[in-house]
């Protein structure tokens, strides 16, 4: 039992590690500001998320189990909510065209 | 009043004569009056110490210890007595004929003058009843401080500049050598105090002692000696009473009398005749004698004339030093006041003409005598006492030098001396001797008599007058100064 | 690097990661401090900094052979000086082996014992990093509490105090900061979230004592409340909840509460901070006693001027934004 | 409280700087203010009696009077400890005399130079300011001192950058400052971690105790060195003063004045606890000739520092760059290692925070009245503002090293710890580097004296008599301590012989 | 060998430190300089903890449980064979704050410079300083 435990939560957290790495590739390889949020948002929910479920089937029924859900609720609003903040402001500034260079969005966000 | 507290009084005299200037530096007359009294109370008070000095007492007086074992302390021994007896005597004919001359050319800011006069007045008291070295040293910088500010007083760019070498000659010298003199004796000797017979006795190797008096004698920038001696003439910018009190009274005596006390009371004559290391210093100032003569002549501004005048002769006295022995320091002590009385008087005749006439080139004074006879005369019987012909004070100082030069066996300096006596001759009667016998440049035969103001006048009389005086009291100064020339 | 946003994001990465490695190294105290400091607080201040000033830097002039040089030297000299060093993490390194046995046992001996009085030995707090911080070198920390309100009243006098803010009340015409008044989602979130954070700032206040956890932590994350809530609905409506004039009186009040604590332990016969002469008779059982207590009313007083000024700070900052 | 002396010191500055946040209302500040300073003083002055017992002045000394005192209870080294030895009271008397005597001056000062509404900020920095320094000069801890000479640094940036009102350039200063002063500090911090992991221990006694075990390892010798370049970077020793004369020109008057007498000697006294209290003077001098180095820069120090001044046409800069050169001859001192040259190096910490603080000070009279310390704008002000400039001259003489002023002093016992070891060069060079000097001084004084005023038509009155006392109390005092050294020297010479561990 | 993996750690730091002192020193921009500050400073935090980590140590917070062995010392939990050295983290918190003391004065004064420069650039404001 305690074994099948171990599996679950390492697939987990072994799942999100590589969730993460995706997602940090994503940031840097995608094309354009928008399509790149999408990286950061796989980090954040699938990433973290099974990260911390795995840790949370390590701990078992502890103090530290509740506070990993309580980190995990607060993930899963501040996540969005960035995104959105980090969208809302990129559409207001008009970086929404396609562009390659990497600093574009910085640059942009210079220029006003 | 005892002998501690007049030394301070005698002190204390002085500043609160600048206080009181600069406080009644709205009412001239009211301001000059305290000075001319303080003058007076203050020779009253020197004066009234030196009865207990002939009677071979040594009146002291300890003001604060300043380090361990060095403290600003006051004694008053023959030679200081001496000296403040000068110092304190000139002050007030030095003051009643400046009152004469700055009226006279209504200068400015004659508050500031009298008071750093006081001052440096101070300074020389303090350094004439020094104790040891350290306060000696230490009133030697008030001094040259002090009359920086009265040689500086036109503040024209030439004035300045003049002040400048003033300042910057007297500053360095002291500083990089005569205090590294004076911290290396303290370290050897462990003391400063001056002690008859001398300090250094034994201390240290002859080469160390040799470097040690060469910085003394150097270090005493006022002494003049050549090459030391350019700030002299540059402070001829100054008014003519300061050029008196730096040429005669305060200035230059302070140098030469450092360095007579150094030679008795630090080195110790044996000590010198003995290792012989004054010989060097003995052809520094027997080359700077006939040097600063030969320049003297060539000289047409009567002021620089004088003032090489002043560098050689200040070198007798320095020889005197380094003759070491009884003669050369009897000598050499009373020349500081024979000279002192001569030379104050050619000053204040070279003030008065300048009062008078405007003249201040000496091409110009042809005939000068008819119209200031009196100034004139008096000039003729300074000269007299500078050159040392009997019967004028200096003749008794320029004997015994001879003396000296001759126990000593220095046959070239006794030479020396002749020449530079000639020199003397040569550079100075020609002044009066044209002023009577040669018609004047320009203008009538027969001028009316314009004398320079009263206040001018009396002063330079009376000077003269006691270049004569010392001649028959020459020999109070021989009793007052025996006993240091261990006679 | 020729953006300055991006320089100071990677600033805040590194120090994140430089947090995580000392959490490696067993200092989680340290590693929640820096987090919270570097990663957070000072990337905050840099950014509204480069709001102010500009946010791109020209190309690299100047030489930079010297600089290199030097920096290589002296890092030169530092590999020459780990050489005698003990290796890391070795049991027998001299500062492993000299005090802290005694910390760690919490026997360290105290004047009272010295003087051959009894008194509770010891400070009797879990968190041997809080009994060091807060007893043992008690006094630095006071120290780095009156670092924090010199860096508040140094910002006060270069930036301006909050006599800035006065015409900022006066004119309601004036652009409030930043400009997400509409959007809703943000608001609710922060509604959602700002509870939140001061219920943790109240929990790692005090729980120091037993875990990760202190003062400074708690009052630059309740601070950071604040800042979300200025961020989120303008300066005016911050300023309402937190006038100026409040929050420097706070500042004073954190030091106060500090450096009373000591003064008490004086006036009770006791050395300055030394804590262990806080027996009380008043609530039994409910008021810890001695140590502990002067730890918890100290860590307030650092946990009070931390936040304070952290928001005197930032509302110099954004004051800036505003001309008079 | 009589047991508590040495924690008051500190607590009261400092418990009184966030009070000022409370009382803000600016006169009431104000006279807090000075009022605590005050108190300070005293209590420094209570601590000397303590230290020195009644026979002060004459060798029957018993130097072995240390005060310690536990924080918090616990025994050192576990605890930290305040340790007052008879150079930390020097040190103590220094920087709250000063400061009591600059604050008192201040108000004038700063109403003409500050925005009303942040002096009672400026008096808390102020008096953080003087925390910081008590707390660097009182503490037996190594990082204690890390910390509160933090609190020090970080106060006088701000204070410094309260120049921006005159010149925009003091925020530069202050920034240039705050970089290296920043540098300096973590240099230090990294040593302090090193003799960490060396030792095991923070205090600084018990460090020495068990440093001597390691003596000479090469991590030692990089410790030595990185403290040595931060605290040289902190007290601007040649070639790290780069900050110290835009910071000291471009400060508010008060600031200067407080921080040019103050803050540089602070770092001296450092530099001395390194030097002999952590590493003993045999390992510093004797293995690593460490004194020839310090040596060379001192000198160097004071001839290019000097010749810098002369060249300065804004006065305060000159200033600046003449406490350069001192710092230069109290390293000198240092760098003897003899009694002699460290009682040089120790009295002229009192001399030189005497001399400099009267000269800005006098400068801020001067700047109160004619708006400006530019030298051609002071043409002619010796007879408008004659107390003013006659203060100034004295202490211009004190810099030169004029006999009756107390630089003299300083002067005749470095010479004389030159010609004990028979540095003749070094003796001379000393010399002819007062004659610099007395070059950059004199510059002043003819201008001052000699020149016609820049425009006769505005008339500059004299200083108001609540700035002249102060003026006069720091310049009075440099001609005292020039005059009678009972006070400064003997106690310098016994701190010496302390650090030497030579017993007269 | 044995030098390297004892020592390596530091080495990492050293460079860290190195390379955010060469920011310091060699930018230019007045942010750059603060942002190389920060970078040596938090280096040298890392420093003291490397110096702080016991091999086999565990965090110096006793488990509410904790035993004590004979000499006194608690003993730590299964698993690890000692506790990490709680004084240099102690330091470290300390200089943390100083630290960002130091870095919100520095901020201010770049805020304060840029408005009367109109740059934050070093040679710029020199050139300007050297106009006036």
């Amino acid at each position: 039992m305690a074994l099948m435990v171990d599996i679950v939560s390492w697939i987990c957290i072994v799942a999100g590690s590589f969730f993460a790495v995706v997602g940090g590739i994503g940031i840097v390889r995608l094309p354009d500001f928008y399509t790149r949020m999408h990286g950061g948002a796989i980090t954040d929910t699938m990433g973290a998320g099974l990260i911390l479920l795995g840790l949370m089937f390590q701990a078992g029924l502890t103090l530290v189990t509740v506070k990993l859900v309580m980190i995990l609720i607060f993930i899963f609003i501040t996540s969005p909510t960035s995104c959105h903040a980090l969208a809302s402001s990129a559409s207001i500034n008009s970086s929404a065209s396609i562009n390659k260079d990497r600093s574009s969005y910085s640059d942009r966000r210079d220029s006003d | 009043m005892t002998a501690e507290t007049s030394i301070q009084v005698a002190l204390a005299l002085p500043l609160v004569a600048a206080l009181l200037t600069v406080l009644l530096g709205k009412w001239p007359n009211l301001r000059e009056l305290c000075t001319l009294l303080t003058a007076g109370a203050l020779f009253l008070v020197v004066a009234s110490l030196a009865p207990r000095v002939f009677a071979g007492a040594r009146p002291a007086a300890t003001l604060i210890e300043v380090l361990p074992g060095l403290a600003l302390a006051l004694e008053v021994e023959p030679l200081g007595m001496l000296f403040a007896l000068v110092a304190s005597g000139l002050w007030i004919v030095t003051t009643c004929y400046s009152i004469g001359y700055m009226r006279a050319h209504n200068e400015e800011h004659q508050t500031r003058f009298y008071a750093c006069f006081a001052v440096a007045i101070m300074a020389a008291i303090g350094a004439a009843m020094a104790k040891n070295m350290f306060t000696l040293f230490l009133f030697y910088e008030v001094m040259t401080l002090s009359t920086y500010p009265l040689v500086a007083h036109h503040g024209t760019e030439a004035a300045r500049k003049g002040s400048r070498t003033y300042l910057g000659i007297l500053m360095f010298t002291s500083v990089a050598f005569l205090l590294l003199a004076v911290v290396w004796t303290w370290n050897i000797a462990g003391t400063l105090d001056f002690k008859p017979g001398g300090i250094l006795e034994g201390k240290a190797s002859n080469q160390m002692l040799l470097v040690l008096l060469l910085l003394y004698a150097f270090g005493t920038g006022k002494a003049a000696l050549m090459p030391l001696h350019r700030w002299l003439p540059a402070a001829m910018v100054a008014p003519t009473p300061v050029s008196a009190l730096l040429h005669a009274v305060a200035v230059v005596k302070v140098g030469v009398f450092t360095i007579m006390k150094v030679a008795v009371y630090i080195f110790g004559i044996d000590l010198l005749a003995s290792t012989g290391i004054s010989v060097p210093l003995m052809y520094v100032a027997g080359a700077t004698v006939l040097i600063a003569s030969l320049v003297a002549l060539t000289k047409d501004n009567l002021k620089a004339r004088l003032a090489y005048s002043t560098v050689s002769q200040l070198s007798y006295i320095v020889l005197g030093a380094a003759l070491a022995n009884s003669w050369g320091v009897i000598g050499g002590s009373m020349h500081i006041a024979m000279h002192a009385v001569g030379k104050i008087t050619l000053f204040f005749c070279a003030g008065a003409i300048y009062v008078a006439t405007h003249k201040t080139e000496i091409s110009d004074m042809r005939g000068i005598g008819r119209t200031m006879p009196v100034t004139t005369f008096a000039f003729l019987l300074g000269s007299f006492s500078v050159i040392g012909l009997p019967p004028f004070g200096g003749s008794w100082s320029k004997w015994y030098l001879a003396l000296g030069a001759a126990e000593a066996h220095q046959w070239l300096l006794i030479a020396v001396l002749m020449i530079s006596s000639l020199l003397n001759i040569a550079y100075l009667l020609p002044i009066p001797v044209r002023g009577f016998f040669l018609a004047p440049v320009d203008g009538p035969e027969r001028p009316e008599i314009k004398e320079a103001p009263i206040f001018c006048l009396v002063p330079l009389c009376l000077t003269a007058v006691g270049g004569l005086v010392l001649f028959f009291f020459a020999d109070k100064i021989y009793q007052l100064l025996a006993p240091i020339a261990q006679i | 690097m020729r953006s300055l946003w991006a320089a100071v994001m990677l600033t805040g990465i590194y120090s994140f990661l430089g947090a995580s490695w000392m959490l490696i190294l067993d200092a989680p105290d340290v590693a929640f401090t820096e987090a919270a400091v570097g990663a957070g607080l000072s990337t905050v201040l840099m950014l509204s900094t480069l709001a102010l000033t500009g946010t791109t830097m020209k190309k690299q002039a100047t030489s930079t052979l010297l600089p290199l040089v030097v920096v290589s030297l002296t890092g030169l000299a530092l590999i020459y000086g780990t050489a005698d060093m003990p290796y890391f993490g070795d049991p027998t390194a001299p500062a492993h082996q000299h005090l802290m046995p005694e910390f760690m046992a919490d026997t360290v001996p105290s004047i009272h014992e010295a003087a051959g009085h009894h008194a509770e030995t010891g400070v009797g707090v879990d968190n041997v990093v809080t009994a060091v911080l807060a007893s043992y070198r008690g006094y630095d920390t006071l120290g780095e509490t009156v670092v924090i309100l010199t860096a508040g009243i140094g910002v006060l006098l270069i930036l301006g105090g909050e006599k800035r803010f006065s015409s900022f009340f006066a004119d309601l015409s004036l652009r409030d900061v930043p400009s997400m008044r509409h959007r809703a989602i943000l608001r609710v979130a922060t509604k959602l979230l700002i509870p939140y954070i001061l219920l943790f700032a109240l929990y790692v206040q005090f729980h120091g004592d037993y875990g990760p956890g202190g003062g400074f932590q708690a009052g630059v994350i309740f601070a950071a409340a604040l800042i979300l809530y200025g961020l989120v609905f303008g300066l005016r409506a911050t300023l309402k909840v937190a006038p100026p004039s409040v929050v420097e009186t706070l500042v004073a009040l954190g030091v106060l509460l500090y450096a009373g604590t000591g003064v008490a332990t004086m006036l009770l016969g006791g050395n300055f901070l030394d804590y262990s002469v806080l027996e009380h008779p008043l609530l039994p059982g409910v008021l810890p006693h001695g140590q502990h207590l002067g730890i918890l009313l100290v860590e307030l007083g650092v946990g009070i001027t931390v936040a304070a000024v952290m928001i005197t700070i930032f509302f110099a900052f954004v004051g800036r934004e505003h001309p008079r | 409280m009589e047991q508590h002396l040495p924690i008051l010191q500190i607590i009261v500055p400092l418990i009184a700087a966030p009070l000022c946040l409370l009382l803000r209302q600016r006169t009431l500040v104000l006279g807090f203010a000075i009022c605590v300073c005050w108190a300070t003083f005293a209590m420094a002055v209570m601590l000397l009696l303590r230290v020195a017992p009644a026979n002060g002045g004459d060798p029957g000394f018993p130097m072995a009077t240390v005060i310690t005192y536990q924080l918090g209870g616990w025994m050192a080294p576990w605890g930290i400890e305040y340790r007052i030895d008879i150079l930390s009271v020097f040190v103590l008397l220094i920087v709250s005399g000063i400061g009591a005597t600059v604050l008192t001056y201040a108000p004038l000062s700063l109403s003409r130079e500050i925005d009303r509404d942040q002096h009672y900020l400026f008096c808390a920095a102020y008096l953080l300011c003087l925390t910081g320094l008590l707390g660097i000069a009182i503490t037996g801890d190594l990082f204690n001192l890390f910390v509160f000479l933090e609190i020090s640094a970080l106060s006088s940036y701000a204070l410094i950058s309260l120049g921006a009102n005159q010149s925009r350039k003091a925020l530069t200063a202050a920034f240039q400052y705050l970089v290296m002063g920043t540098i300096g500090a973590t240099f230090i911090l990294i040593g302090i971690g090193l003799m960490y992991q060396m030792t095991g221990t923070l205090n600084m006694t018990d460090m020495a105790a068990r440093l001597d075990t390691f003596g000479g390892t090469r991590t030692v010798l990089v410790t030595f060195a990185f403290l040595t370049v931060g605290i040289s970077l902190k007290m601007a020793l040649f070639p790290l003063h780069l900050w110290l004369p835009g910071a000291y020109a471009y400060a508010p008057s008060v600031a200067t004045a407080f921080l040019a007498a103050t803050a540089t000697k602070v770092s001296v006294y450092i530099l001395l606890r390194f030097i002999f209290t952590l590493f003993k003077p045999q390992f510093a001098f004797e293995m690593l000739n460490f004194d020839l180095g310090l040596m060379a820069l001192a000198i160097l120090g004071i001839f290019a520092a000097s010749t810098i001044a002369i060249f300065q046409t804004n006065i305060k800069r000159m200033l600046a760059y003449s406490s350069v050169a001192q710092i230069g001859y109290m390293v000198l001192g240092i760098s003897f290692a003899t009694v002699t040259g460290l009682t040089a190096g120790i009295v002229h910490l009192l001399n030189h925070a005497l001399i400099k603080g009267g000269l800005f000070l006098a400068m801020g009279c001067i700047a109160l009245r004619l708006g400006s310390v530019e030298l051609e704008d002071m043409r002619g002000i010796g007879r408008r503002m004659p107390m003013t400039m006659f203060a100034w001259v004295l202490g211009g003489l004190g810099l030169v090293g004029v006999p009756v002023t107390a630089g003299f002093i300083s002067k005749w016992y470095l010479i004389s710890a030159a010609l004990e070891k028979g540095w003749w060069p070094v003796a001379a060079l000393v010399l002819l580097s007062s004659l610099l000097a007395l070059v950059y001084v004199w510059r002043v004084v003819e201008t001052a004296y000699f020149d016609s005023p820049a425009d006769p038509q505005l008339d500059v009155a004299e200083a108001p008599l609540a700035m002249l006392i102060p003026v006069y109390v720091l310049i009075g005092a440099s001609l005292f301590f020039g005059l009678s050294t009972s006070l400064s020297a003997n106690v310098a010479r016994y701190a010496a012989e302390m650090l030497l561990g030579v017993t007269s | 060998m044995n030098t390297v993996l004892g020592l390596y750690n530091y080495w990492i730091v050293i460079f860290l430190m190195m390379t955010g002192f060469y920011v310091v020193i060699a930018q230019g921009n007045l942010v750059k300089k603060v942002i190389g500050l920060n970078i040596f400073q938090i280096s040298v935090f890392l420093l003291y903890i490397t110096i702080g980590k016991v091999r086999g140590g565990t965090a110096p917070i006793l488990p509410e449980d904790v035993t004590y062995s004979p000499d006194g010392l608690p003993i730590p939990p299964q698993g690890f064979d000692g506790w990490s050295n709680p004084l240099p983290s102690v330091l470290i918190l300390t200089a943390i704050v100083v630290g960002v003391a130091t870095t919100a004065v520095a901020l201010a004064l770049i805020v304060r410079i840029g408005e009367a420069y109109g740059t934050i650039e070093e040679d710029e404001i020199l050139a300007l300083d050297l106009e006036e």
